[in-house]
């Protein structure tokens, strides 16, 4: 390959514009119907599940969310251009993904709900635990895809990652090593020009995070990250590439971060309103609604059928996390090895001691 | 003291980072979120404001990045101050801090010197997801070179982060997240012991409860708690890990002849267990029992609703108190 | 026995290696320089050559990759080896060893497994320049769900290596570079006490050693030196360091009353603090004198010149045993 | 800039070639006649140097030495381009650079001679110690660099490293700070196609090392690292640029390690020799010395001058190392910290009082 394919286009690929229609001459396969209005629904259901988050740390049911709100696309198009054998390695941010891959919402939450568990079974869904250390997570991706081309899986691996991550060195050493062993892992990243409250021109004076790609020998690539169409397309070549031994591929997608970094974070110490409300007429929704509705591919009905099943999303876990599970003490202890250590048995038979003595008083 | 307004001790680290800067050009502080946010604790809130943006900024996202530019800055005249931002955080940076940080001023015969201080949020009892509650100080007091404090009280965390910055050598500043709220009315020009020195925070004679940092204000309850029922326990603050003061430590665990050691980290090969060793090593003909430790278990750092079962608590330590073999007086 | 080769520690440990790759298609070998060099104490040699370079491979050189790497392999069903060519070089990986390797299993609760073996040459004894000369086993120990053993004989080098990578939880091994070099005639079938098991290398009656990994011979050469003195001491070797074999070790005191730890790590908050600190605990009433320890100065290694003057001695130890009180008895 | 302005030349940059004929049409400053000869200088007492603690390690007198034969352009280069206020940060392989930077020899080979402490003063030299995990002290370098710009001085930061050390964390993190901050700070890397065994292969597949600047938004510039013409030009360029206020750069020269990693390595086992023959017709001398002599600025009595010199310094080297040097054991205390804590003069007690005990034995 010819070595200036590596790098991304001049600008991001964008398939729709603000207003949701096609761009004129724009690169790359544009999404089906059927593709677009399953898409549209599952933006739809999770601006939803952002809302309903929203409110149940209000409502103290959550300890802290980190809202995807205005990133939707990238969250659904990663899940959806997955296949069925491959792996989703998402960070604290993308609930929306995980749900995206099926996992259940409930379960999903269960570690912002403040529990020490990830809350559902990473080999059954194929969807590693959410990650907060920044970055760790990336070379943990090259490993599970290293480990499929062994045993000549075709499975491809979707890591997850922020802007403000792609600084730590793991960042680095997860794209060399995934670029040296061929490993058929597709490197994320949602840049949404905000590392909590610091900007990308912090984190960052390269002329995009796709230039990077180069460096390491794989392409990298730019999209609009709200732009659904383009995600697809963009996405999708690259998860196909990867499935087909063309090696590991860098994309960056350009969004933004609606709200506060979490519910905890207050945003006006460090951005303007008004930088805020630039982003508001780019809203992914917006433009799927206008692109399916100019093409009368959106009824009124079926708009109120998709809002129905969002609700039904957002009720389900709404109940869910109302429901108060009493933590059993011996939970501290079961995990940490495969057997507990005589210490951790010595440990554990203290603690049961003490409450019990506890409850006889 | 009447006259003092209460602070809390966020707001304590705040006004030494403040003084530490204008009295010398050369410190400057540095990190993630620092700047513009004033950190996640708001432990720099106004430093930007008030020096500029070349005194206190913000650095891209790579511990290990921020910690080596420090050694860096120091290598070339500069006081470095950086924030880790919370103790699991830290972890990327602990090649640059075992390797060049506590090592520098050794492999160069001290013509490079290390006055760089890491500030680290640490500790539990926040309710803090998982990777934000770390224990880490065992990692950092093992490492010889480094200088490690743990303040307890509002006062202290002025002095000690006043001491921390004036240091020739690297200081690891542990910052006990659960107290940063806490509130006292000190008068900070008031001089505190410095770096090296622990303190008996309350006189008692049947026991001594030794601890530092978040498990100070625990061992003071459970004293008050155990003079309720008639048994007077002493509490020394250890204050600095590093270096160890073992003559209060030892005199006070000699006045009373049984000791308690209470820290919330995992107790294996850690900051406790070199307490009960070296206090046993050096008061073992004083001692009227084994000295006992009240620790966190040997457990990743639990999720919130568990975590009061991790955390020494006034009862575990009466009750560690009570095997302290009474009957044998 | 006679019928058996010598073989030294490093062939022992690569006899571990290619018994493990055989027996099992899923384990993988991988780290800097272990492909085609057969890594710098030549511990992998041959393994490439008889399994392939998908089996044993060179990787780039990043170390917190090649940990992370194993972390991904391991979620999806390999059981990785990997080296860190020197105890310093390790650092680098020290995040996700802590915040990933140690706690996979709990934040999954058991979906995940870490079935990895992580390789450290350490210690020092070998005039080896800066860096390469690192006791680092405080840090893994002190970190909940690491499990960390210390071979010291031949036999235990093949059994430990077999041992953890076998383990389904991640298993820090501590390789003795100073006993790459001694041979032994073992019998490699021979089973020998697993993870978690001390073992008495000699028996004796006036006080105890306890001692791991490079220490271990010298604990056996100073009971030799202190028969000849006519005083006679037992020597326990710790083996595994997590978990730990309270049982061995604490019977092994109370028969003599009298105990010296031995590592060359700093002392302060190590592994010797954490076993002077359980066995005072347990053993108190048997104790005729407190546990002493002989261990490395809390400094940076020193250089080769220097070197003999920081390990732990034959004649360090003796010294340590004569402050036993023997004259109280 | 226009981003493909970042990017480096498709192939390395080159003035003089095998032959020490000057490329026709080539890019770059040309050195002066004077440069060239005291480069020249400079390159035969590299060599020599680096043959002398050759047999110093066999003599015992070096516990180990990783040689730069073969790479002494880059080495000397390094050196001659940087001004009296610059700092330079090398590896354990740059021993002829910190030679050329004026520190004496004998010092600058304490820490290989198996001494713990770096053996020179870095603030008097602007030299920091030779650094063995690698790529830790390129971020070091950044703050040096920076510390200057706080201080409006205008000092630039040559900070070296080998083709393995590229793949690092430190080594991301480092380049992506300077470019932030706009350090002056020149990264050099000699690729010298391997790390002890590993071949380049296995370090990166990207078009070249120099192709990870842009992702920094760094420029990258590739170099011939057997030219001491070419490297004088590109480097001395990267400099100039970093003063003045350019911002950082990544230098990556194609050089060779002829020997084998250092003196306790077994090349063999990893390499054959028609590889390493191919590249002694690369010769950085012969290059200099063909190029000096074509233009008759090196006469028969200029080279007896030059080689006599080379031998002065290989026999002060061999005489300093000659000499034993008792080392005090208050050594192992005095420096950990500025003051001993309690804990170190109780220890540095015991040993005190153990060694007099001995000696009254
Ligand atoms: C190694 C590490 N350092 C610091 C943090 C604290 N932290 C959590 S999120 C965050 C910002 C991440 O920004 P980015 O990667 O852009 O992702 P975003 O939150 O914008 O999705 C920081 C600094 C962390 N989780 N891990
Ligand atoms: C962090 C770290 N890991 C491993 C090592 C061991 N080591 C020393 S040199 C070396 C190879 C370095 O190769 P390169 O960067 O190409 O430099 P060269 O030796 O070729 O000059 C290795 C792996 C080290 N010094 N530091
Ligand atoms: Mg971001
Ligand atoms: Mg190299």
């Amino acid at each position: 390959m010819p070595s200036n394919d590596l790098l991304p286009s001049e600008q991001p690929v964008q398939l729709l514009d603000q207003t949701g229609s096609r761009v004129v001459g724009a690169a790359g396969d544009f999404p089906s119907d059927d593709a677009m209005l399953r898409a549209h629904e599952a933006l739809v259901v999770g601006r939803r599940i952002n809302e309903q988050a929203y409110a149940l740390v209000r409502q103290g049911r959550l300890a802290v969310y980190p809202s995807s709100y205005g990133q939707e696309a990238c969250e659904v198009a990663a899940a959806l251009v997955m296949g069925d054998r491959d792996w989703l390695f998402p960070t604290y941010r993308d609930v929306v993904s995980i749900i995206g891959r099926g996992v259940d919402p409930v379960e999903t939450l269960t570690l912002l709900k403040g529990d020490w568990h990830c809350g559902y079974d990473p080999v059954e869904h194929r969807v590693a635990p959410q990650t907060t250390p920044l970055a760790t997570q990336l070379i943990h991706a090259v490993g599970v895809a290293h480990a499929a081309t062994l045993r000549g899986e075709d499975t491809v691996v979707m890591a997850m990652c922020g802007d403000g991550a792609t600084s730590e060195g793991d960042f680095h050493e997860a794209l060399n090593f995934a670029a040296v062993f061929k490993a058929p892992v597709v490197f994320f990243v949602q840049n949404n020009e905000y590392a909590i409250s610091v900007p990308l021109a912090r984190q960052s004076v390269a002329p995009s995070l796709a230039h990077k790609g180069i460096g390491y020998g794989m392409p990298g690539e730019r999209v609009d990250g709200n732009d659904i169409a383009a995600l697809l397309s963009v996405l999708g070549a690259a998860v196909d590439s990867a499935r087909s031994g063309g090696g590991p591929q860098l994309v960056e997608a350009h969004t933004y971060r609606m709200q506060a970094h979490t519910n905890a974070d207050d945003a006006t110490r460090y951005r303007q309103d008004d930088e805020v409300e630039k982003w508001q007429d780019r809203d992914p929704l917006l433009r799927s609604e206008a692109y399916l509705r100019s093409r009368d591919l959106l009824t009124d009905e079926r708009t109120s059928e998709i809002a129905a099943a969002a609700e039904a999303v957002a009720t389900a876990m709404r109940d869910g996390l109302m429901v108060d599970v009493e933590p059993d003490h011996a939970d501290l202890f079961t995990h940490v090895y495969a057997a507990p250590t005589p210490q951790l048995r010595e440990q554990q038979a203290f603690l049961a001691d003490e409450l019990s003595r506890e409850e006889a008083r | 003291m009447a006259e003092h307004e209460k602070i809390t001790m966020a707001q304590a680290f705040n006004q030494a980072l403040r003084d530490a800067m204008a009295a010398d050009e050369s410190v400057l502080m540095f990190g993630e979120d620092v700047g513009a946010l004033g950190g996640v604790f708001r432990v720099t809130d106004g430093l930007t404001a008030e020096f500029g943006d070349a005194r206190c900024f913000d650095t891209p996202l790579a511990e290990s990045g921020i910690v080596g530019m420090a050694v860096g800055l120091a290598m070339n005249g500069m006081r470095p101050v950086v924030e880790m931002q919370f103790d699991a955080f830290a972890y990327p940076a602990f090649e640059q801090i075992v390797s060049h940080v506590a090592k520098m001023r050794n492999r160069t015969r001290g013509a490079l010197t290390m006055p760089i201080t890491i500030r680290v949020p640490y500790a539990g009892g926040i309710g803090g997801v998982e990777h934000h509650c770390d224990s880490s100080e065992a990692y950092y007091v093992h490492t010889p070179g480094l200088t490690v404090v743990a303040p307890a009280t509002v006062a202290d965390a002025y002095t000690l982060m006043r001491e921390a910055i004036a240091s020739p050598d690297p200081v690891v500043v542990l910052e006990p997240k659960k107290l940063y709220w806490s509130k006292d009315e000190v008068d900070l020009d008031e001089a505190q012991p410095g770096i090296g020195r622990a303190v008996v925070r309350r006189e008692g004679t049947d026991a001594t409860l030794i601890a530092y940092g978040t498990s100070v204000p625990i061992a003071l309850e459970a004293a008050d708690a155990a003079a309720a029922e008639g048994r007077s326990l002493q509490v020394v603050d250890v204050r600095s890990l590093v270096p160890f003061d073992d003559e209060t430590v030892c005199a006070a665990v000699r006045s009373t002849g049984r000791a308690v050691v209470v820290a919330e980290a995992p107790g294996f090969a850690s900051v406790s267990s070199e307490i009960v060793a070296r206090v046993t090593e050096r008061c073992f003909h004083h001692l009227a029992a084994p000295v006992r430790r009240v620790t966190g278990f040997d457990i990743p750092y639990p999720p919130p609703k568990l975590e009061h079962l991790h955390l020494p608590s006034v009862d575990r330590i009466l009750d560690a108190v009570d095997t302290l073999q009474w009957d044998d007086v």
